[in-house]
């Protein structure tokens, strides 16, 4: 479903990704981990197409990505959080999630400005979409709270909340569940469940959180210094002592094997 | 006055106790200020309704520099070029022109529809800068329609046949189903005269209100969300699906069109267009009115379009009895000059002192809903403000690859 | 031949004043990230200065005054203001500079009324003539001044401590406080110079043969803004060959401008911003502007 | 290196109670720690544990951020270093290499070693300065009057140190110096920060490399989401289990909680959820 082919991004003489490929099976969560500067981050902004890749490709279904404007990619289906929240503050948590639901939503300038019945019932009838998926993820409460005023674990909710508003056929998670306490890690990891089971749509998650990694993914890509060193399942990944290495150092590479 | 969402109202509680008082209390204080408004032409004398119109003209003009530059961070200095096309156009298409050794073309068409056809000729004319308005952002799109200004003034100047040059052209009064918009032919409403001014008087509230209504639908509606969404995180808009240039460039033009119409309404209140109008302090006092107003909302843009109209007006009509300013022509500080400096210093008070303008005060002093948006607002304080610079708790990308 | 060398010759000397009013603008948005709307009316409060005081000093010490009371007013504006307005966005400080700008501008237009003031330059209309050329005196001053102030400063740039805390600022502010370098005092010296070099353009702003420094001069130095934003807005090469490129092109618009009948009376003022708008269409970070990349 | 628990002293580096807000995110809820004089401690955890939060709060640079410290001090030498802005926190001997090198990729090498000598006076200390740091890196000098932007990651770093080395400080913050870099650099700037350790300075080094991190530290405090999770010597900790753990994840006993404390049998993805789990319906419109 999503292919990713050999794809390499050079910056001004660095090479962030440097051939990296990986399938991800529709239905499927698939892990892309790595130390810090592995190129997870890369990875996804080329999916999203916030980078431009300098070669390769990356296909998603039968649409070409690597090509496209972001918003683009977005009316194909793709969906992404952001590790760095990035959200509007001063607009209430309802506002930021109807911006998801942009691409499924068509009133323009005038429709809107001169409140068009069209455009009043296509607002009403999103924006209770958007409050079912606002309860789904927990947030159901917080609907009117503009959304610099909540604390951080409800502000990465309502990223993943944006993202879900825009019904995706494929979702990117960047860092879900950094700098959360452990409870709220539990909770947000049974939600990417609930998103798959209930959706039946494919996740592509970054994170550090080995835990939850394993636990989640279906399949693990890693990656370090822009090039993909193991792919596999969370177990084959975890025992490759080229993984200990890039994770616990050289030094490492006895004790941990 | 207050922008807040459906959100926001469905957060209040939409049945409790206080927020129906609180509503009904909005619902008297609207009625209040429409009979206000309407009562006005039957009490005040011509110079204060001229101010007023001024004032209207401006309130719409602002409104679409604000959804510009408050709500989608895009900075423009070249708002009074669009203003000119406006005037100009409707001059031009109401006019039927006149032959001779100073020939000046018009298409004599009806006034209405040349008031259509105005206001799309500004939208059009931001269409034809949308190359630059879609790919440029912030100050930076600030210079950049720096050049507006400067063309602007060069076609009023040059293209006489069209713009009559240096002296302007008079400008031909409005007809609207019967009534024309002029001193004659007289009519007289409870023993007050009504004149061009009065008739006006009325069609600007409306227009006002029209545009503050749809400025509003726009800004509460997908587009507004869009647009809010480019200014604070641009990135995320992209990802969203929101086509950011496109978009950049759709607002500059509704922005030109708000202008436009501002330029007719000024055309008709002024009875004359003149190029050096039309210059860069123009475009300066709307930026003054929507800082001082509070960037991002209607309200705010209303309320700074009457404190930069109304200000100069009346150190005018006080100037005798004002200490440090003196009669016009006297030598001393002339009120003009005072309401420019004083609105140029309060553009940096505000700033520095009052995030989010007049409006935000007003919130602020009004307690309660505005509490909350004093601290956050809809109507942000901020309107170019990056992403919250560090909302994780390791917020340098520690994934940077 | 020869009206093309001498409007090439005053265009120089004109760019090489504007690019002296662009280089302050971007060395104060290298420094601190703010668009200053505000430059063209510290430069006529240079001109001003000079013009009110040479009667009574003299030239040179007038013009010495007229730079250091342009230079004290930006760092003013960056004291008192700037470095105040916590509003963690650097666009609306450009809004912060327009309303200085309107404060400034009204205040000295006032005092100037429809005067026109001599600076009282040495220079006068004097003329030389090289070749079949014939050059205006004072504008090959313009053009040896602005030459040598632009070295001066990129040697400093380049080879102080000055300059190199403020080509660190410039690159990564943060960091370069973890350095141990002050951001205020940079930011502060920044706009100082700024100043002081809008106050030598004011200079020759006015001078032959132009009539004198009036409410028109500021509407001069808005020239040397597109002159910035063509080149890069943080470049100072790109403010180099901006100011250059409006000069010239201003020059030859204008001398040829009968020639140009069709395009209208004035078209000398309007064709640096045409030139600008040419050139972002083509690249919207001007000639030597750096793009950001994205950080997400 | 005998270090067995950092005593309670007057010198060094004692962070005590430290409390750093966002605005309404708090990032570090309480932190103490203390570096003695002449040692190396470590800091570690995974990302956004508040590592890096750690060292802004220390440096002064919290405000970039739109941070602050909320409560608890931070002092250096018996000198507070909490609440006084950056070029004060180097003028005080503290100078911190920041995650990601960040060097001044347009400027020259020679010129990102002045810009290090710029907060510690110039002079004779600069030029004595420059000579110790281009003995400790020679490559440093081979390319001085190249563009920093073009060096390798791993002479990047090195200039990045010695850039900070460049104000002479008592005390050196390492955040993350062999992030993305070939273990055969990284090992040589491991090396490296034992020889500046040994020359006196002492050092507080965040790390991800783990392995790395313990063999160089004589002392390894784990964040965790903003508060100190676990602590001691590395002799210790290096050979347990928590630290693998937490790092691979990988758990000894099957499914118990992924190797994080949490609520125990909090109900693992593949297994039965301990509560009804959250359902969404697609969406058809």
């Amino acid at each position: 479903m999503l292919d990713v082919k050999d794809v390499t991004v050079r910056f001004a003489g660095l090479t962030a990704l440097d051939g990296v490929s990986f399938t991800v099976r529709p239905g499927t969560v698939h892990a892309v981990i790595g130390p810090n500067g592995a190129g997870k981050s890369t990875c996804f902004n080329v999916l999203s197409g916030v980078y431009r890749a300098t070669s390769g490709s990356v296909r998603f279904g039968d649409a070409e990505l690597t090509a496209l404007a972001p918003h683009r990619i977005a009316a194909l289906g793709v969906a992404r959080t952001f590790q760095n929240i990035a959200l509007s503050r001063h607009l209430p948590v309802l506002d930021n999630l109807m911006l998801g639901r942009h691409r499924l939503t068509r009133a323009g300038f005038v429709s809107a400005g001169l409140r068009l019945p069209s455009a009043r019932a296509e607002a009403a009838l999103h924006r209770a979409r958007a409050a079912e998926i606002a309860e789904f993820v927990g947030i159901g409460d917080r609907l009117g709270t503009p959304v610099g005023l909540l604390p951080y674990g409800v502000q990465k909710r309502v990223e993943l909340a944006r993202a879900l508003c825009m019904e995706p056929r494929l979702l990117l998670l960047d860092e879900p569940v950094a700098g959360m306490t452990g409870g709220e890690r539990e909770e947000i990891a049974e939600l990417v469940v609930a998103v798959r089971e209930s959706l039946g749509i494919s996740v592509v998650l970054v994170e550090h959180d080995m835990g939850v990694v394993m636990r989640l993914a279906d399949r693990v890509t890693v990656l370090d210094f822009g090039r993909r060193i193991a792919d596999g399942t969370p177990e084959e990944v975890q025992a490759d002592p080229a993984v200990i290495r890039a994770y616990l150092g050289t030094s490492a590479n006895g004790e941990h094997a | 006055m207050s922008d807040v969402t459906a959100a926001g109202r469905a957060a209040r509680g939409p049945g409790s106790g206080a927020g129906t008082a609180r509503r009904t209390a909005r619902w008297a204080a609207w009625a209040a200020a429409a009979l206000v408004a309407i009562a006005v032409p039957f009490y005040l004398d011509g110079f204060w309704l001229q101010t007023g119109l001024f004032a209207m003209s401006a309130a719409v003009g602002a409104i679409g520099i604000n959804l510009l530059t408050g709500s989608t961070g895009q900075l423009s200095m070249g708002h009074a070029f669009f203003l000119a096309v406006g005037a100009y156009a409707y001059v031009y298409f109401a006019d039927p022109g006149q032959d001779g050794a100073h020939a000046i073309g018009g298409l004599g068409l009806p006034t209405p529809l040349a008031v259509v056809l105005a206001v799309l000729t500004a939208g059009v004319a931001g269409g034809l800068f949308s190359p630059i308005a879609g790919r440029l952002k912030g100050a930076y799109l600030g210079i950049a329609t720096l050049a507006l200004i400067f063309l602007g003034q060069h076609l009023l100047f040059n293209a006489e046949p069209v713009t009559g040059g240096y002296n302007g052209r008079a400008v031909p009064p409005l007809e609207l189903f019967g009534l024309t918009f002029a001193d004659t032919p007289e009519l007289v409403l409870l023993n007050v005269p009504f004149g061009a001014l009065e008739r006006l008087w009325f069609l600007g509230l409306l227009l006002v209100l029209g545009a503050a209504a749809f400025a509003r639908g726009v800004l509460r509606g997908r587009p507004g969300r869009a647009m809010n969404t480019i200014r604070d995180h641009e990135i995320a808009a992209g990802v969203m699906g929101v086509p950011v240039a496109r978009y950049r460039a759709g607002v500059f033009v509704l922005s030109s069109m708000y202008a436009g119409l501002a330029g007719v309404m000024l055309a008709l209140v002024f009875q004359r267009t003149v190029p050096e109008y039309f210059g860069m302090l123009l475009s300066l006092d709307y930026l003054a009115m929507i800082v001082i107003g509070g960037l991002g909302s209607v309200g705010g843009a209303i309320l700074g379009a009457v404190f930069v109209s109304v200000l100069p007006q009346l150190l005018t009509r006080y100037s005798g009895t004002l200490p440090l300013i003196a009669e016009p022509g006297s030598g001393g500080v002339s009120p003009a000059e005072a309401a420019r400096i004083l609105y140029g210093a309060a553009v940096v008070a505000v700033v520095l002192f009052l995030p989010g303008g007049l409006l935000g005060l007003l919130g602020r002093l009004r307690g309660a809903p505005g509490g909350r948006r004093a601290v956050l607002g809809r109507g942000p304080a901020l309107p170019f403000s990056p992403p919250p610079a560090s909302p994780s708790t390791s917020p340098t990308p520690d994934t940077r690859s | 031949m020869i009206t093309f060398l001498e409007l090439l010759v005053n265009g120089l000397s004109m760019g090489s004043v504007y690019a002296l009013i662009a280089l302050g603008f971007v060395i104060i948005f290298k420094a601190t990230e703010v668009v200053n709307f505000a430059h063209a009316s510290l430069l006529l409060a240079g001109g001003y200065v000079v013009a009110r005081l040479h009667p009574f000093t003299g030239f040179w010490l007038a013009l010495l005054i007229g730079v250091a009371f342009a230079g004290l007013l930006a760092a003013l504006v960056e004291f008192l203001i700037i470095r105040r307005a916590n509003v963690g966005s650097h666009s609306v400080l450009a809004i912060v500079t327009i309303g200085v700008d309107i404060v400034i501008t009204t205040e000295l237009t006032r005092q100037m009324g429809t005067e026109i003031l001599s600076l009282g330059d040495p220079w006068g209309d004097s003329v030389v003539h090289i070749g079949g050329v014939t050059v205006a005196e004072v504008r090959i001053v313009a053009l040896g001044t602005a030459a040598a102030l632009i070295t001066l400063f990129l040697l400093a740039f380049r080879y102080t401590g000055w300059g190199v805390a403020m080509r660190a600022t410039a690159e990564d502010a943060e960091t370069a406080a973890l350095m141990g370098i002050r951001l205020g005092r940079v930011s502060l010296s920044a706009w100082a110079v700024a100043g002081a070099l809008a106050a030598v353009a004011a200079l020759f702003l006015c001078v032959f043969p132009t009539p004198g420094l009036d409410r028109g001069t500021s509407f001069a130095a808005i020239k040397a803004f597109p002159a910035a934003i063509l080149g890069g807005l943080d470049s100072t090469t790109g403010a180099l060959a901006g100011g250059l490129i409006v000069g010239v092109t201003e020059a030859l618009m204008t001398g040829y401008q009968n020639q140009l009948a069709f395009l209208g009376r004035g078209i000398g003022d309007v064709a640096p911003f045409l030139v600008m708008l040419v050139i972002l269409l083509l690249r919207p970070a001007g000639l030597f502007g750096t793009r950001e990349t994205a950080r997400v | 290196m005998e270090v067995t628990a950092p005593p309670p002293h007057d010198g060094g580096l004692a962070v005590s109670d430290v409390v750093v807000n966002y605005g309404p995110v708090r990032a570090l809820r309480g932190v103490s720690l203390r570096v003695p004089p002449g040692s190396i401690v470590t800091v570690l955890g995974t990302n956004g544990a508040g590592k890096t939060t750690l060292l802004r709060a220390i440096s002064g640079t919290l405000r970039f951020h739109r941070g602050g410290i909320a409560a608890g001090t931070v002092t250096w030498a018996g000198e507070r270093l909490s609440g006084i802005p950056a070029p004060a926190v180097v003028a005080r001997g503290v100078t911190q290499v920041p995650e990601g090198r960040r060097v001044f990729g347009r400027m020259t090498v020679e010129d990102n070693l002045r810009a290090g000598a710029l907060g510690a006076g110039g002079g004779r200390a600069a030029a004595q300065a420059r000579e110790q740091v281009h003995s400790l890196f020679p490559v440093l000098a081979e390319r001085a009057h190249q563009r920093a932007g073009l060096l390798s990651g791993g002479e990047q770093q090195m200039l990045a140190i010695g850039r900070a080395l460049m104000a002479r400080p008592s005390l050196l913050l390492l955040d993350e110096p062999t992030l993305g870099l070939a273990p055969l650099v990284a090992a040589r700037i491991a090396e490296t920060i034992r020889q500046i350790n040994a020359d006196g300075t002492s050092v507080l080094l965040i790390e991800q490399n783990a392995a790395t991190a313990l063999s160089l530290a004589s002392y390894a405090y784990v964040l965790e989401v903003g508060e100190v999770a676990l602590e001691g010597p590395t002799t210790e900790l290096a050979l347990g289990d928590e630290v693998r753990r937490r790092y691979l994840g990988v758990t000894d006993a099957p499914g118990d909680g992924a190797g994080r404390p949490g609520p125990p049998g909090d109900g693992g993805a593949r297994r039965p959820a301990a509560r009804p789990r959250p359902a969404l319906a697609r969406w058809f419109a």
